[in-house]
């Protein structure tokens, strides 16, 4: 049977430079990381396979269907949605806004529901309303429902974002450094929700993370990107040992706890 | 050197600094430490002129800099390393370092060159490139060797080893301890709190746009507080 | 098909295309070095290159008033309007920019182009309002210099007005020292930082408010010229004038790739030249059922065609969109 | 009942009865429109606002009709005006894309019945033509759907352009359209070019209304049509949507928004409104000619929606309502009064009126009035006079 994602050969060129070479990656089940420097293609990684940038070779296929030439809310209907690194909510928009927004490829009203305002119309917006509130119940937003969300604190606006991609009901999740600006407490709490979501939703998750210590925790597999191209791939342990790893991203020298106390 | 008092900042409704107070003395290294949110960047901003303060005193050696617009603060010795690097993408290596100096009319400017490429040899290699076509280690290392071209007498460093490889950010933790010590005073944010400790003298804490605690490195480093919650032990 | 007919206008045809397209050029440089730093469409450009012409007009008006249009010699009358028009159209772009664009730009990017569109209608009817008022009448007719009239003859078919000649070498000039102070100088290497990231820049002692007022003069003056050699070559001139030509150059610096110098120089002539043989060619190659009245239109699909193709343009880059 | 109430309705009573006995003056007319924006805005109860905005839209206006014509004219320009900015709404407000060229689906909505409905056709097929009045009804959606499918092939090339360079492509398309109307009179006879298309027949009026009334009726009940539209639009995923793309196209979407598809929607929607006004307008004035379908025009309807605030439904009917009769009435009555004060050889401060130029007239100068208000209204007041209130919210954060 074929892999629930996966991606072979996946090479991106912007002009002259090659930002993935011949990237292959798939995942069943459960929650895979991707580490490198910055730099290395983790985020064009991330715009290839939800169709924001076409890919120059290579094939991804998701249940089986290829993916290359869907557009982006084809992707997301088919069930892989994401978050942004840098966050990019509808900012303007309030809390259940943004998460309705969200629902929008599965909504299966036609243009004539909307102008007749029939019964059809009035089922699917309650029912949307009811869906918007247990998932914002999920990440603990209910009672910002009605903020405004520019003007949720940081943390927040991080969970909104993943309110708003579980609202299109993915089978696979994409996350881009969901734990940036967290406190520590934050990005466990968040661990333990991705953690419930594998679990209860059966739901795959691909991260990006420069949290060394989040990566080792939450991720089953982790895969290290090096200027475009896979240098290790496997479990956390193995992959913090192997030694190109240690060269090009984790470093050789003390961990810096130690260093903290020599000063 | 510079003296921070009771600074109020805020983006529209939501206040991001309540009543920061903190002191930087000539060539010490001094870190603020802090989460995301938490007001480091902004007071950062407010300090180089590119955020106004609703009330509070900034002042450098005596001389207010509130109200100074960013561009005059350079030419009074403090030069900001943004968060991010914001290096001039298009423009080659060494017009990224000329602008550096943009406002100096010394003559000093040619060693300032030659002191830049000689801290970061790997700019000199790459003196006619265009800035964007370097990597992140590369261009983290012409952000700040573009600040120093101003020859400040201060330099504020925000989150220099953002997205940086760990190992990247050890090289340029001992670049800044370098700078330092050539007599150049830095004031240094950072989310790596370990690494920002290892080279600073004295360091505040900063929670929800207010100074929570203050204290020498070692201090810091030894306190329970902020070993659980940013060193993570 | 007339054959010999069509090979025959072609040198006349290729040179008016390029005279045009020189004019397109000069005009698009105000639009793309605006675009370049403020990333907005200075719509209010068209009527900055107008006023340039008019403010020629009235100074050749002026001294043929006086009587001194055929005493002075005439390179120094041709200099002086065309600093005149350089020096009207840079100062009033950089007042604009200072009144209507600079409160807002921080705003939506839809804000500041409908304040430039009002900007523009609002020259528009000022011009006219001032010319009905001085003159009783707003469609002025640049007076002749006798010298800028002579043609030479280099073969039979073909014929060189002087003025052409200076509208090209004027042109050029121009251009030439415009890239000199962009790629040689540090002011110019400031407006480049300045286009890049205004925050960066201010953080370098770079007087961001400054370098923008400077860009704008820079585009203006060179609007102003513009509308200098368009009212020396075509003669007729009104408020509205400016409208379909500044469009053109538009679609000329889009053509080129916006925001890059020597795009809009391409992306001028590519237009310029174009239009001209669309002029003389559809009526020829359709037998008369289409006329120069479509080179608009042809204008405008070729611009709709490079979006949707190169929607960078010819020179432009391709800029990574960081998601 | 409460003091605001009892205000609201003597203003309405008061003006209407002003113009019933000044017929001919500007100002009790102005006054009139002005308590009908007082009862919108005053707080007073649902039933006593709507009661009295049907009252004096069904029957006052027709009414002030019988005394004075012009109004019942101006006031319909007012609805055809208003139609067209609630339609250029949806476009630039909520989906948030300049349109630069709205005029032009006018303009195609005004000659598909302006051929047809005229013995123009007879040019172009033989005979057979004028087609019957009865017809009108029929190319009401003719011209909805001709300006809808010419909105969508505008749409189908352009769309994926960014948000200014769209404007300027809009642009160029409306002086196209604009371009085409004037010289398709050869090599086959279309639009007659700039000599314009005339007589067009005009439908039979139900219970032998006069025309003026006819045509008044017609447009405020397609203006009602349009205001319902725009609602339940902006209530609706499909105005989430759009809201979405305005905030973050990018993200909007990444979380499965059809981009292409969400605006080509709202470019069509847009363009349907203008095409029915086109086709009502043509039979309306019998006689339509390119002049009517300028950039002038576009800005002019541009000008309306950013007056009343961008994406807000009673914004753009204030906004069309202001300009409408800022250009009938007060420029053309500002031109009048100044032609009577020239003849009448009065002086100002020693300045004899006689001797203003003779290419001084007010009425020419609606571009002025357009480019200060919208520069004006940038900078002041960006979100409009009566702004929508997600509007509000993004611009409030700027405001220092």
């Amino acid at each position: 049977m074929a892999a629930l994602f996966d991606a072979r050969g996946v090479t991106k060129r912007f002009g002259g430079l090659t930002a993935l070479q011949a990237v292959d990656f798939a995942l069943e089940s459960g929650i895979a990381s991707i580490i490198g420097p910055n730099g290395a293609g983790k985020t064009t990684l991330f715009n290839i396979f939800t169709g924001l940038y076409p890919a120059d070779e290579g094939s991804v296929t998701f249940r089986g269907r290829a993916l290359f030439g869907l557009r982006p809310d084809q992707i997301t209907a088919l069930g892989i949605c994401r978050t942004f690194q840098n966050i990019r909510l509808f900012a303007n928009m309030t809390v259940i806004e943004n998460v309705l927004v969200g629902m929008n490829s599965r909504i299966a009203l036609g243009l004539w529901d909307v102008l007749s305002h029939g019964p059809r119309f009035a089922r699917t917006e309650a029912d949307l309303s009811t869906r918007a509130v247990a998932l914002l119940d999920r990440v603990g937003l209910q009672a910002n429902a009605n903020d405004v969300a520019r003007n949720l604190p940081y943390g927040d606006q991080r969970r909104l974002e993943l309110a708003r991609a579980l609202a299109s009901e993915p089978a696979l999740l994409l996350l881009d450094e969901p734990t940036a600006g967290m406190t520590r407490t934050e990005a466990g709490a968040l661990m333990r929700l991705l953690r419930e979501l594998v679990v209860d939703l059966g739901l795959a998750i691909i991260l990006i993370e420069h949290n060394m210590r989040v990566v080792m925790e939450v991720s089953d597999r982790v895969t290290v990107l090096d200027h475009g191209e896979k240098i290790a791939e496997g479990p956390p342990r193995e992959v913090q040992s192997d030694a190109r790893v240690i060269e090009a991203y984790l470093g050789t020298r003390g961990s810096a706890p130690q260093r903290a106390r020599r000063a | 050197m510079l003296s921070v008092d009771s600074l109020d900042v805020a983006y529209g409704e939501i206040r991001a600094l309540k009543g920061v107070g903190l002191q930087v003395g000539r060539g010490e290294i001094v870190t603020i430490l802090g989460n995301n949110g938490a007001g480091k960047t902004t007071t950062l901003k407010t300090i180089s002129g590119l955020l106004q303060p609703l009330r509070g005193t900034i002042t450098l050696e005596a001389e207010s800099l509130v109200g100074v617009p960013p561009h005059e603060i350079v030419g009074r010795g403090v030069a900001h390393v943004p968060e991010g690097r914001r290096i001039f993408n298009r423009l080659t290596v060494r017009e990224n370092l000329m602008m550096g100096a943009y406002p100096r009319r010394d003559a000093g400017v040619p060693a300032d060159l030659e002191r830049v490429v000689t801290l970061f040899p790997r700019l000199k290699e790459r003196i006619t490139q265009v800035a964007g076509t370097l990597s992140g280690g590369e261009q983290q290392m012409l952000a700040i060797g573009r600040a120093l071209m101003a020859n400040p007498r201060l330099l504020l460093l925000d989150e220099p080893s953002m997205g940086l490889a760990p190992v990247l950010v050890e090289q340029i933790f001992d670049t800044i301890a370098d700078i330092n010590r050539q007599g150049t005073t830095i004031l240094l944010v950072e989310q790596n709190a370990a690494m920002a400790l290892s080279i600073a003298h004295r360091g505040y804490v900063l929670e929800t746009g207010a100074i929570a605690l203050a204290g020498t490195a070692t201090e810091l480093a030894d306190n329970p507080e902020v070993r659980r919650a940013y060193l993570g032990e | 098909m007339d054959y010999p007919l069509l090979l025959g206008i072609f040198p006349q045809v290729f040179l008016d295309g390029i005279i045009l397209g020189f004019m397109y050029a000069l005009i698009a440089l105000g639009y793309t070095m605006v675009y370049g730093v403020l990333e907005f469409i200075n719509f209010a450009h068209s009527e900055i290159f107008i006023v340039g012409a008019f403010v020629g007009v009235e100074l050749l008006l002026g001294l043929k008033s006086v009587g001194l249009l055929d005493g002075l010699p005439w390179p120094l009358v041709l200099f002086l309007t065309l600093v005149a028009g350089m020096a009207a159209s840079g100062l009033l772009a950089v007042t604009v920019e200072r009144v209507a664009y600079r409160p807002l730009r921080n705003a939506p990017r839809l804000i500041p182009l409908i304040s430039a569109i009002g900007i523009s209608f609002f020259l528009q009817d000022l011009i006219r309002l001032f010319e009905s008022l001085w003159r009783n009448a707003f469609n002025l007719v640049y007076p002749t210099i006798d010298v800028l009239n002579l043609r030479f003859e280099l073969t039979e078919t073909i014929d060189v007005s002087v003025k052409s000649l200076v509208v090209i070498v004027a042109a050029l000039l121009m251009l030439w020292a415009l890239h000199v102070i962009v790629n040689r100088t540090t002011i110019g290497t400031a407006i480049r930082a300045v286009a890049e990231d205004q925050a960066a820049a201010s953080l370098m002692g770079i007087n961001v408010n400054r370098i923008i007022s400077l860009t704008f003069l820079i585009g203006g003056a060179m609007g102003g010229a513009a509308g200098v050699l368009f009212g020396v070559q075509y003669g007729l001139i009104n408020p509205y004038t400016g409208f379909i030509p500044g469009l053109k150059a538009f679609t000329a610096a889009v053509l080129g790739g916006i925001g890059n110098i020597p795009g809009a120089m391409l992306g001028g002539l590519v237009l310029g030249l174009l239009e001209a043989f669309a002029a003389s060619y559809l009526s020829l190659l359709t037998g008369g059922a289409f006329g120069a009245e479509y080179k608009d239109i042809f204008a405008f699909s070729v611009l709709i065609v490079i979006l949707i193709f190169r929607p960078k343009g010819l020179l432009g880059e391709i800029v990574r969109e960081r998601a | 009942m409460s003091l605001y109430s009892v205000l609201a309705t003597a203003a309405v009573a008061l003006s209407s009865l002003a113009v019933a006995t000044a017929p001919r003056s500007v100002l009790a007319f102005l006054a009139f429109q002005g308590a009908l924006l007082f009862v919108y805005l005053a707080r007073i109860p649902t039933w006593l606002r709507v009661g009295l905005l049907g009252v004096a839209l069904l029957l006052l206006m027709p009414l002030i009709g019988a005394f004075n014509g012009y109004y019942l004219e101006v006031a319909t320009q007012v609805g055809i005006f208003a139609a067209l900015a609630l339609g250029l709404n949806i476009v630039v407000g909520l989906a948030g894309l300049l349109d630069l060229g709205y005029v032009a689906f006018f303009a195609v909505g005004a000659y598909s019945w302006a051929i047809f409905g005229s013995p123009h056709a007879n040019v172009i097929f033989g005979g057979g033509f004028p087609l019957a009045g009865v017809w009108f009804y029929a190319f009401l959606f003719v011209g909805l759907f001709v300006a809808a499918i010419t909105g969508i092939l505008l749409g189908l090339p352009v769309l994926r352009l960014h948000g200014d360079y769209l404007a300027i492509v809009t642009l160029g398309f409306g002086e196209v359209i604009r371009v085409l109307a004037n010289n398709l009179d050869k090599p086959i006879n279309l639009t007659n070019g700039p000599k314009g298309i005339t007589p067009i027949s005009r439908p039979p009026a139900p219970l032998g209304l006069p025309y003026g009334e006819y045509f008044y009726f017609l447009v405020l009940l397609i203006v009602v049509v349009v205001v319902l539209v725009n609602r339940r639009l902006e209530d609706s995923h499909i105005g989430r949507a759009w809201e979405a793309i305005r905030e973050d196209e990018l993200a909007a979407r990444a979380m499965g928004v059809p981009l292409v598809r969400m605006k080509l929607l709202a470019f069509a929607c847009g363009a349907s409104f203008a095409g029915i006004m086109g086709v009502l307008f043509s039979a309306k004035q019998v006689f339509i000619n390119p002049e009517s379908f300028t950039f002038l025009e576009s800005i002019g309807v541009l000008a309306m929606v950013i007056l009343g605030g961008m994406g807000s439904i009673p914004g753009a009917v204030l906004g069309a309502t202001v300009v409408t009769v800022l250009n009938l009435q007060v420029l053309k009555g500002l031109s009048l009064w100044l032609n009577e004060l020239k003849n009448a050889g009065v002086t100002v401060l020693g300045y004899s009126l006689a001797d203003l130029p003779t290419q001084f007239e007010p009425a020419k100068y609606e571009r002025m009035i357009f480019g200060v208000i919208l520069v004006l209204m940038m900078i002041f007041r960006p979100q409009g006079i009566l702004p929508a209130r997600r509007r509000q919210r993004e611009l409030a954060h700027l405001e220092r």
